[in-house]
């Protein structure tokens, strides 16, 4: 029998695998394809304090190995999610993570202060790094400054597991790790999209309608890789990986880097059913590798 | 909403039906129901500019043989894979998505259906079941020229098929909105799918006859379920995915 | 006739395209497969002041859509360059620019000084930007101040075109460029590599010997588009677009963001007379949108 | 160095000759002359998970017929796209490149030509054009099992054909190095191409033996002629690219 359970923080996951935010929404749109007592976790879409309608179509460009989006946090907001969407995801036999978004420092301590009420909600995904909207915490995930004082105040009024999901668009994404752990974060996950632009050169426009886009797929593992090892040697909490992740392969090479955990999310869109493939396919690796343990591969790349 | 799948298709035939439009039929071991409108994301494999699904309405269902047919246009590199494969080859399938048409109407008028281009793919498989249920069904569908015509056989054998090219080629000369069905329209519905500018010029002529309307729309799509967020159109409740709150909209919802 | 000509400071190019540094050697290893004459340029490899050996092997990863290369400067000093290479490369018919890399401020200024005194070097690139090795100038490039420091040395040992390379591992690339504007760089060319990882989950090793590298190959191209188009809005001096450029329309892509140039890199490998048709497909591109120049589609991206 | 082409061959035949070996055979317009030991840079299509040209080394030459044999190992995606091709599919391919072995030998003595794996693949070419300059050709070949040996007929053709199996269950025992042909070597030359540990042993034997002695390394590549500086090797002058300052190298050469 393979362990596969880990801890982030106070947060008890029966297997590393989550879903990342945005593209698994409140995982209800993924009931027919996926078993949810055999996932780590879901991390629910990114909510605000207030309704918002998010960026103008199109917010869809394919690129080579991956796509970029622009949907700008839509989501109806922190009010609307606790009256209509917690009521059912509080059922669910998974950890719901909340990943909460803000264009101020008030926003996100709002937004966090009736997150904190929910019983049924052990963590939330603290996003200051979406590339896709104008306030959309990517200032705050740029600075080291910003990031503390974002996860300072947010700390305060989150008594659960916080985890703050950290922007790749950085010089030194170990150096705003370690400002965030400094704050109190119990842990890191990396990478959010990577701010990239499509064009066609036909009609000569941008093929998005905020012109850029965040990047995501497995064009961008290798940086996400990097980042997470930067970041895992940087700090002592644990650290969530992805970027990338279509498989249980790429998931170990997460591991290996110094993630404790992985959230998947482009790939749902290829195979709806995938994180049920990557915990089979985590588990076949440690048998045949006969490891009894998950444990025993975080970190363990041999330099 | 009903059940969605994850299935491969065995392809029992594909062959092109025109210059750049194919027809692809798929057996599966099983077939879930499927509605009239509703479509399926096409797993597109060996292409590396190619990574999302694509999005492809379904065309006719035969569910006696569990066998679905699609009518695709070859636009890009994820088109040209699937006109590709030949019959044995095996290609996988998210679906039925979407909410499909609605297909409770008033059997006392007969209902238009207004097709142009690769639009006109799930209008069969709609007019198959509204004229099974009783209701007449005539089809208005609109080509550029006579040789972009698609064969008309299968729509035949379900309704009237009225035609329109641009050039006056074949059918009536103009738009789909020129033709002269319109001069005494009384449909208890009209049901449209195709180009964007074509499906405005459909909702404004409904409009003006005061004739309930429904369009399919077509965007850019990732998941297609409902998740991403990305395939969004703006609606006067705001922004709707066309994945799951459509394809079909009423035309009332839609600021058109 | 249409005309592909652009100006670089006072670098004539017959057409935009050029080769990037360290993926087309000194060009003799391509002459069986392109014409020089009808190449804009030829950026020869990371030249130091001193031989380096470079890393140690494994140097390239394969990735999804692209590679990572570890090669770390290998070449035999700027002393061989002028008496064993120089003497080949001054009669191609075309530009050749050195691309001119160090550890120290002093390096690059004394390598500098020695390319300055070559008459058929009509340019140098200044490379602020390998993420390879240690002291490779990517320190120089992540900061405002070191890259400041290092043009300004450079600007005064250089009488001729001096383009700088910058690193896009950085928080504000547009920032990097204003600030080696100011020294009075001649043009900025982007994107060097992206530093990224590659692990074998079998073996639990880095692939590379490394264990990071230069992610190159249209798995950037996203990346180094927006960075193209954030830079060319920042400066006023002619940007040099480069960063998974694969055909024609890569290249008109660049164009629209704002590039007056483009170098091809990693696509050399992938086809070695790739330059060729990218130039002959520019070419078209003008003819069928009825232009008489490049000049016509530079940073006319419609927003 | 020879000029370099960047041709299409077009696939005569394609056949596994062993559960993960298979022999294709090309034919191209003209032949460029392709000394023993150089290899190919293959283009790979279709496989969004391989980015880079494949390097795989020429087994055999038939300047008449402008035809090429490469004997391939599947061993990733890569490899796997270049066996699916079929009889009429084109290949794009990037050659002759690398140095190749030393021709110039004495015709005084036999040479030794010993190959593992894959490695066996540029001996067959190698081992015809010294036959034919009239130099006894003797091929070593170790395999792990029966099971795994190529078919021998062209290498029985060129000179004798000595075996090692790891289990013995098809000529000696062991590796090459232990096969008894080295007991009273006379050699005047000895090329080795296989995993390189088997070459490293090989090297030993030679030295201690006083032979003079060429290997063929196999490393990671990108472009294939020298400029990307990715495929070195270390030797006692430092960096040496294997694609252009090999494969080929003589063991004085290598640090080995």
């Amino acid at each position: 029998m393979v362990d596969l359970s880990v801890k982030i923080g106070d947060l008890s996951l029966r297997n590393p695998v989550m879903t990342a935010s945005g593209t698994f929404g409140y995982g209800t749109e993924f009931e027919d394809f996926v078993n949810f007592s055999r996932m780590g976790g879901i991390i629910v879409k990114g909510t605000t304090i207030r309704h918002r309608e998010g960026n103008a179509y199109p917010r869809l460009a394919e690129v080579n190995g991956g796509m970029l989006n622009a949907v700008g946090l839509q989501n109806k907001g922190v009010d609307y999610f606790i009256e209509h969407i917690y009521p059912t995801v509080k059922n669910y036999d998974t950890n719901v993570i909340v990943n909460v978004s803000g264009a101020t420092l008030e926003d996100y301590v709002a937004c966090t202060e009736k997150i904190n009420d929910l019983d049924k909600i052990p963590a939330i995904e603290l996003n200051i790094s979406c590339p896709n909207v104008k306030q959309g915490g990517m200032a705050f995930g740029t600075s080291c400054t910003a990031a503390a004082e974002v996860v300072r105040a947010v700390r305060k009024a989150y008594d659960k597991t916080l985890i703050v999901k950290l922007s790749p668009n950085v010089t030194d994404i170990a150096e705003i790790a370690r400002a965030v752990e400094a704050e109190g974060a119990d842990s890191v996950s990396l990478i959010n999209t990577l701010m990239g632009m499509a064009i066609n050169a036909e009609t000569r426009k941008p093929v998005l309608s905020t012109i850029t886009g965040g990047m995501s797929g497995p064009c961008v593992k290798p940086i996400a890789l990097r980042m997470v090892w930067q970041v895992a040697k940087a700090v002592n909490i644990p650290v969530v990986g992805l970027g990338g992740i279509m498989n249980a392969t790429d998931a170990i090479e997460f591991f290996l880097a110094g993630a404790s955990a992985i959230e998947i999310g482009t790939a749902n869109f290829i195979d709806p059913s995938v994180t049920m493939k990557v915990v089979d396919g985590i588990e076949d690796y440690l048998r045949r590798h006969k490891l009894e343990s998950l444990n025993q591969i975080i970190g363990q790349l041999e330099v | 909403m009903a059940k969605k799948f994850q299935l491969d298709g065995k392809v029992v035939a594909n062959e092109w039906v025109t210059a750049s439009y194919f027809k692809m039929t798929l057996s599966f071991q099983t077939l879930p129901e499927i509605l009239p409108g509703q479509f399926a994301e096409l797993r597109i494999d060996q292409t590396p500019s190619v990574f999302l699904r694509r999005p492809i309405s379904i065309h006719d269902v035969r569910p006696e043989t569990n066998q679905v047919d699609l009518l695709i246009q070859k636009v890009g590199d994820g088109t040209a894979w699937l006109a590709e494969r030949k019959a044995g080859d095996v290609v996988n399938l998210v679906f039925p998505l979407g909410n499909g048409f609605t297909t409770a109407v008033s059997n006392q008028k007969p209902v238009l259906l207004v097709g142009g281009g690769v639009g006109i793919a799930p209008l069969l498989h709609l007019g198959r079941f509204l004229a099974q249920n009783g209701t007449k069904v005539q089809f208005l569908l609109g080509f550029r020229k006579k040789a972009d015509i698609l064969p008309l056989n299968a729509y035949q054998a379900v309704g009237d098929v009225l035609i329109t090219t641009e050039d006056g080629s074949e059918g009536e000369k103009g738009f789909v909105t020129n033709h002269s069905v319109w001069n005494d329209a009384d449909f208890a519905r009209i049901y449209s799918c195709g180009p964007t500018p074509m499906m405005k010029a459909v909702v404004a002529v409904a409009r003006q006859k005061n004739i309930d309307c429904e369009v399919s729309l077509e965007n850019k799509m990732a998941c297609g379920v409902g998740a991403c967020l990305c395939c969004v159109t703006q609606t006067h409740e705001g922004h709707k995915c066309v994945c799951t709150d459509g394809p079909v909209f009423n035309s009332n919802e839609l600021p058109w």
